[in-house]
């Protein structure tokens, strides 16, 4: 009988020609759930039995939260190729809990600002003022995730995202109130695109590569930048869960996912393309091209990964959201 | 006479807006769906059919629409089994309480699927792992009172005699229900069963919470949906329009319509 | 035979159909007890705790309750749901009152059903993709606005899309076709013969409109005003992709404790004052309908 | 408020598609008459009184009333009002709602309206009911009250169209007579639909029986009865036998003899059973021995069922003459009991 | 297959809820009897016969067919079929299927059934009808149908509720001769119900007359109608006169003076119409001078209201009386005319 793994998943896990190649090569079917937001993943995974899941993956911010739910089970670097991983992203304090890793990097990309040139000069999108500037009220898109806007306004205010404390969330929220009075909307991917694209707003905070790669090639005039003070680098991770009985499956299955051949299909998933995390990623040039690989060393110099809030900082965030943004 | 004209322009005029209100998204949708370009959104170029053959070679549309139809079928068969023995027990013996029962059976229809959906996933996901099953059983606790308000009005006397006559004759019950009662009841049972079924071929809040590896349809097209703007989306949902519009002339061709010969 | 028996043969008889009735009803009686008493009234249980660090909390506390009573947006978030439900209610319904109406009144009896499907049928668009569809018609270069700007009315397109109006129009399309449903059932109810005897006793056309044919209506309008209302409050996806996450509705704070939060009780909490909402219309509706009825 | 009027319908027809449900009726009926259509189901009498009323507008023809043409007048304008087979009444209004409707939608003073409820009310014996509900009313009385909705409006012409076919026969019967009563007391026209021809004879001044659409035979309930222009007059308005045979100078020469007959037709005679009889009277006529078939007692009278030569004869008499009468019995026509028919 | 029967009622009472719907009615009904059941709605009617065929428990009594408790029995085991008011055909199935239902549930063979359904169909008149639908058949043939589909099960006691209800009065009038020739050929037991007077008479072996859940009155239709026990039964039977009055040895005592009467009751008299008459014959008594009030044709005969002293009577002549008549008429009671009532 086929040994078949369930995996909890973002969607680009989902595209079959990401899954097959591992299946065809070691006779394991691999069963996805698409998942959309921690917080779902959490509920999901508390609403199951323990054996029920053998592969998580989550935003890497977030894995400290699931360890400490102990939900992923430690597991040993030297299993996988973290050398050939890009040295920004390995960020080992995130995928360890005192010295164990539970977690590795998979996949990243950028939340940073996505314009319309037609709109606002690319100097303008680089300025971070501009985002607040009188002359760009009604033309702002807010991307629906407190989590990276608030990242992305600490470095406004003039901290890293790691440093934030709860003082300075008064500042934040003056900063999130002046974006809402721009906004003309806050929207999930589809319908940041279409506003987009529809020439219904002209910048987009929060947007990246992920929301305007599918639609240059016929609207050339959209395009992203990291704003000088920097920006926001978004970042998967992978691991195995505590409870799963097919540990070594599971093992298997994220060797693939970081081995040069799964990166480069993960990367370029139909669902969304971004970042492989290994650097020597079985990529063509073309494709290369269309990640701007040789534009990384910069974009990763000048970008941070989330803050990652604890259990009462969250808290406070998504209530300070609700209450400037919705 | 001018006044006999004029009223039937004010008449066409009024179906003629209200009908180009109605039909504008469904248009737009299926006008995007042969959008010859990456990025559907207006201006319109085209046409092309690509993207239809794009959704029908993506496997996981392909099964997605073979959970749906399964559940569809499923949880619709349910349905419309358990409304029926109810409608049948309730208005033909002294069920004692039955207005508890009747108001019971209701209940559903006054509660947002998002609750329904919530409810089961906190309390049964110990015991029933996320699947197509969980599904329907969230899809009958949808459509069960639906069923039964069609159903339960169709025991009425002259249905009570028609059994009646039945038993007097000889029947068991058994007989009575399957020679008499299902055949008798034929027409508003295959409008509950339709009527169940379009429902849940386009459920998507409790199909989302209850789906596990196989997702119904309008999940995976709302997966799509958040993945970015893409034309594929545009087709799956004028597929999904037009099953469902199959599907309604169908029942009302060939089920409802009498032969002119009856 | 059973002479010796006190019992009478009605109370025998009784009880053989009382067993009958009671087996029939089982399974739909039980079926919605188990997968939708039950599970109704876990949320109510589950709302009773406090979500603490990723544990559901073992203690009974109203805390979630006050939570919802003293955090801002959480009250912002049921009242832009009451008026929203409220303002789509009465347009949906001055919208598909004139169209039931002129189908169940002028239209030539065997154009009817015909009628009657072609205004129903984009029901079955999937509910989702309908509502991106109505992104592309209401874009700045969507037909709406190219169809004004061509008439030279105006000079700028219009902001349409991501606005209260989208959201409240994303509704209301939906529930014409619902609305034009039960109200066009209400309206083929009523015996033709008191529209004729109102006529002849001298009634003009709008006598008789507002005071027979509305009159019996309104059990058709009560109808669709309660399933406006049912889910209208209960719906995230509409005010989410037509209103640009603008105002923040009942649901999507629902949404949005489990999706970000993983914090079911509270979710739960939010989900029963809902429910305490919708019983509320229902009751109030109910008297209605029961007095239209008798 | 209107006075009586005199209505005329010259050559009214109504097609619908193929059907031709009324065809080129040409009728007189004056101020102050009970009229009332009979004939069997489908013969058109609901779409006559349908296109007096105004409802339904005809094909061909017009309809005066007095000298003022009322063929295309709408039903709130014309001076008539109709009392429908299931009443119409409106659910939602009580009972003095509904009897006030015709008054109110014209604005008269709320005053004024009570008092004229109250009158009709009274007028139909239902005084004092004006709150109760419709759906608490019995069928009777429910047949009241639209008779008082419709009255009070003070029509020239009252439309009934079957107005008692749901209710049983005691309440029939009463509502017969209280039905004609009323029509003298108000002196206005009633134009009353039914398919029963007890009823129709019981209350009518004036029947017309129709067929297919047109006039088969009109007159007072006694000259139809007595002297039916036709075979289906003959037998639609009660149990008949017809006899075939030729007339001539007041004599018919039949299958059962040679009889005297009354009226003018030449296409046969009906024989009312009632005018047969197992006992010689003043001027009757014997027809012969005849084989009794079948006795069914009726109360007041017996059916009997006779042979005489090839022809099988109703009688109806008396029970003593039957309890008398062995198994042939002599059979005789009573005077003046034979009519010639024209058709 | 089964034969004919005695069916004996013994305490038969049924209870809704306050209700007394039938109290403790005690009836026989000999073997090959017709049966009527007749009383005014809400009298019980339905609800006997439903307890007869075992639709309905008794809340007390028994049943007993011949010797055999069918008390408890259930309706698909009873001997019993009945003929419902709407008939309940089974719309899906086409004629044949509908009169062999209750064949082809006891697993009988085909050819069997195909034949005993041909033969119930030719003797309701309906040969050949196998293959039509439900739909196309007309109302009388509806009847006809039910009436197969009963018999087809050969069962000792057809039961059948107001079977003419729906149909129009020729039609009725056929179908009740056709009823009473088939039970006379078939030696059935019918019950019958009906509220209908005249086609109990035109019917029934035995009337049944019920008031409120009890038998008011019962025996052969001329004795019930010629002899009433009650007030009730006298006036539910067709019209009469009932005149106050004490009752010693064979004459009354009355405002109408005093006369001879039939019958061993003493709590009044009860006069039909048609045994007052205008004109004296053998044996009659005059009853003096009355006036004219109101004379309606009804086709055979004028009923004619006229008042006696206080009392206003109605009586029933032949129309040749009344065209001779003047203001002051001379009114005679016909021999045997009066009966005294037992309540
Ligand atoms: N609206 C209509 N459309 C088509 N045919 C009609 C319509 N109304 C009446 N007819 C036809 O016209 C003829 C006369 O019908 P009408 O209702 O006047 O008869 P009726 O004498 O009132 O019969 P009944 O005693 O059954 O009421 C019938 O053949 C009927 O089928
Ligand atoms: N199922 C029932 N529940 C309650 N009361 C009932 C029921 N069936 C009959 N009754 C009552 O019992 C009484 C007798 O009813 P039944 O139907 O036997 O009368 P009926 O003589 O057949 O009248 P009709 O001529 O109107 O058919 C009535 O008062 C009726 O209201
Ligand atoms: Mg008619
Ligand atoms: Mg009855």
């Amino acid at each position: 009988k086929a040994q078949e793994i369930n995996a909890l998943v973002w969607c680009d896990h989902t595209d079959p020609a990401f899954l097959e190649p591992f299946t065809e090569a070691t006779g394991i079917k691999v069963n996805v759930r698409e998942y959309e937001g921690t917080g779902t993943a959490l509920a999901l995974l508390e609403q199951s039995k323990p054996a029920d899941w053998d592969v998580l993956v989550v935003d890497t911010t977030d894995v400290r939260r699931v360890v400490e739910r102990g939900l992923l089970a430690p597991i040993d670097p030297a299993d996988f190729p973290l050398d050939d991983v890009f040295p920004e992203v390995r960020l080992s304090d995130y995928h360890q809990v005192d010295g164990v890793t539970y977690a590795v990097p998979e996949k990243f990309g950028y939340n940073a600002i996505a314009f319309d040139s037609n709109k606002v000069s690319i100097e303008q999108a680089r300025d971070i003022e501009t985002l607040w500037s009188a002359d760009q009220k009604g033309n702002l898109i807010i991307y629906d995730y407190y989590l990276s806007i608030i990242s992305q306004l600490a470095l406004a205010i003039g901290k890293e995202p790691s440093q934030l404390v709860a003082e300075d969330l008064p500042a934040i929220g003056e900063k999130l109130e002046a974006l809402r009075a721009n906004a003309a909307l806050v929207g999930d991917v589809v319908t940041s695109q279409t506003a987009l694209a529809t020439g219904q707003a002209g910048i987009l905070v929060g947007g990246g590569e992920y929301a305007v790669a599918g639609l240059q090639a016929e609207q050339p005039n959209l395009d992203w930048v990291l704003p000088d003070i920097g920006g926001i680098r978004w970042q998967q991770a992978v691991g195995v869960m505590a409870g799963s009985e097919k540990k070594e499956d599971a093992k298997k299955f994220v060797q693939y996912i970081l081995s040069p051949e799964g990166q480069a299909r993960l990367s370029t998933s139909s669902c969304y393309w971004g970042m492989p995390a290994n650097s020597k990623a079985a990529l063509s040039d073309e494709q290369k091209k269309r990640l701007r690989w040789d534009e990384q060393p910069g974009f990763l110099a000048k970008s941070y990964p989330y803050y990652s809030p604890t259990e009462e900082m969250d808290q406070a965030m998504q209530d300070l959201w609700a209450e400037k943004i919705q | 006479m001018n006044g006999r004209i004029s009223s039937a322009l004010i008449t066409t005029a009024i179906i003629v807006i209200a009908l180009a209100f109605i039909y504008l998204p469904v248009v737009t949708l299926v006008l995007f769906s042969v959008h010859d370009g990456r990025v559907p959104v207006p201006p319109f170029h085209g046409p092309t059919l690509e993207w239809y053959g794009r959704i029908l070679g993506n496997a996981r549309v392909m099964s997605a629409t073979g959970s749906s139809i399964v559940v569809g079928l499923v949880s619709s068969v349910i349905s419309v089994a358990l409304a029926l023995l109810a409608g049948w027990g309730l208005s033909r013996h002294r069920v004692p309480g039955r207005k508890l029962v009747e108001a019971l059976l209701l209940m559903p229809l006054a509660v947002s699927y998002l609750i329904v959906g919530i409810g089961l996933m906190v309390s049964f996901s110990d015991y029933v792992p996320k699947s197509i099953g969980f599904v329907v059983i969230g899809h009958v606790v949808l459509n069960l009172p639906l069923a039964f308000a069609i159903l339960y009005v169709q025991f009425d006397t002259a249905q009570a005699r028609l059994e009646a006559a039945a038993r007097d004759l000889g029947a068991s019950e058994m007989q009575v229900f399957f020679r008499v009662t299902l055949p008798s009841l034929k027409i508003p049972i295959i409008a509950a069963f339709a009527l169940c079924f379009t429902f849940s071929w386009d459920e998507f809040i409790v199909a989302f919470l209850l789906s596990g590896f196989d997702p119904t349809l309008p999940v995976v097209i709302w997966g799509l949906l958040r993945t970015g703007l893409d034309p594929q989306t545009n087709a799956a949902g004028t597929l999904v329009f037009l099953v469902s519009i199959c599907f309604a002339l169908f029942v009302e061709l060939f089920l409802f319509r009498k032969k002119p010969n009856d | 035979m059973t002479l010796t028996t006190t019992v009478s043969p009605e109370k025998l008889a009784e009880r053989r159909e009382r067993r009958q009735g009671l087996l029939l009803v089982a399974p739909a009686a039980l079926w919605t007890l188990a997968f939708f008493l039950i599970p109704t009234l876990a949320i109510f249980w589950l709302s009773l705790f406090k979500k603490i660090g990723g544990r559901i909390g073992d203690e009974l506390t109203l805390a979630n309750y006050e939570r919802f009573a003293t955090q801002g947006y959480f009250r912002e978030s049921l009242f832009n749901s009451l008026e929203l439900t409220a303002i789509v209610a009465v347009i949906s319904i001055c919208l598909a009152y004139p169209l039931a109406a002129t189908i169940a009144f002028r239209v030539a009896p065997r154009l009817r059903r015909l009628c009657l499907m072609l205004a129903v049928l984009p029901f079955w668009t999937s509910y989702v993709v309908r509502s991106y569809a109505w992104l592309l018609v209401l874009a700045p270069n969507g037909v709406v606005n190219q169809a004004l700007l061509s008439t030279g009315l105006l000079s700028e397109p219009l902001t349409l899309s991501f606005t209260k109006g989208a959201t409240i129009l994303g509704f209301v399309h939906f529930f014409t076709m619902l609305g034009t449903l039960t109200i066009y059932a209400s309206l083929a109810r009523i015996n033709p013969r008191l529209i004729l005897a109102a006529r002849d006793l001298g009634a003009t056309q709008w006598q008789t409109f507002w005071r027979v044919v509305f009159p019996l209506s309104i059990p058709g309008v009560v109808a669709g005003v309660f399933l406006i209302i049912v889910v209208t409050i209960g719906d995230y996806v509409t005010p989410q992709i037509l209103g640009g996450n603008n105002e923040l509705v009942l649901p999507q704070t629902i949404i949005m404790q489990i999706q970000r939060r993983a914090d079911i009780p509270m979710a739960a909490a939010l989900s029963v004052s809902m429910m305490l909402v919708v019983s509320l219309a229902y009751l109030l509706m109910a008297r209605k309908l029961t007095a239209e009825r008798s | 408020m209107t006075k009586a009027a005199h209505l005329s319908l010259r050559g009214l027809t109504k097609h619908f598609g193929e059907v031709v449900a009324v065809r080129d009726l040409t009728l007189d009926i004056p101020a102050s008459t009970y009229v009332v259509l009979l004939g069997p189901s489908g013969s058109g009498k609901t779409t006559l009184l349908s296109m007096i009323g105004g409802f339904t507008a005809p094909t061909a023809g017009t309809m005066l009333l007095d000298t003022a043409d009322i063929t295309m007048m709408q039903p709130a304008q014309r001076p008539t009002a109709t009392v429908f087979q299931d009443y119409a009444l409106f659910p939602h209004l009580n009972v003095g709602e509904n009897v006030g409707f015709g008054l109110s939608v014209r604005k008269i003073a709320k005053a004024e309206i009570k008092r004229r409820v109250a009158d009709a009310l009274e007028m139909v014996g239902l005084a004092g009911f004006e709150n109760r509900r419709i759906s608490e009313a019995s069928g009777g009385q429910r047949q009241r009250i639209a008779l008082a909705r419709a009255l009070v409006t003070q029509p020239a012409i009252l439309l009934l169209d079957e107005p008692l076919g749901a209710l049983d026969l005691n309440l029939r019967r009463q509502m017969q007579d209280e039905l004609r009563a009323l029509q003298k007391r108000e002196g206005r026209t009633f134009v009353h639909v039914t398919h029963d021809q007890e009823e129709a004879m019981a209350i009518a001044d004036k029947i017309i029986i129709m067929k297919d659409g047109v006039i088969e035979d009109a007159g007072p309930p006694q000259d139809v009865y007595s002297r039916p222009r036709s075979r289906f007059s003959a037998q639609f308005m009660g149990e008949s036998n017809i006899v075939e045979g030729t007339v001539i100078g007041g004599f018919a020469d039949t299958q059962l003899g040679r009889f005297p007959v009354a009226g003018n037709g030449v296409a046969g005679v009906s024989i009312r059973p009632e005018n047969l009889a197992l006992t010689s009277s003043d001027g009757s006529v014997s027809l012969g021995l005849a084989d009794l078939d079948e006795t069914v007692f009726q109360g007041g009278f017996v059916r009997v069922t006779a042979k005489l030569g090839n022809e099988t004869i109703r009688l109806r008499v008396p029970p003593v003459d039957i309890a008398n009468a062995g198994e042939k019995v002599e059979i005789f026509l009573k005077r003046g009991g034979a009519t010639a028919l024209e058709a």
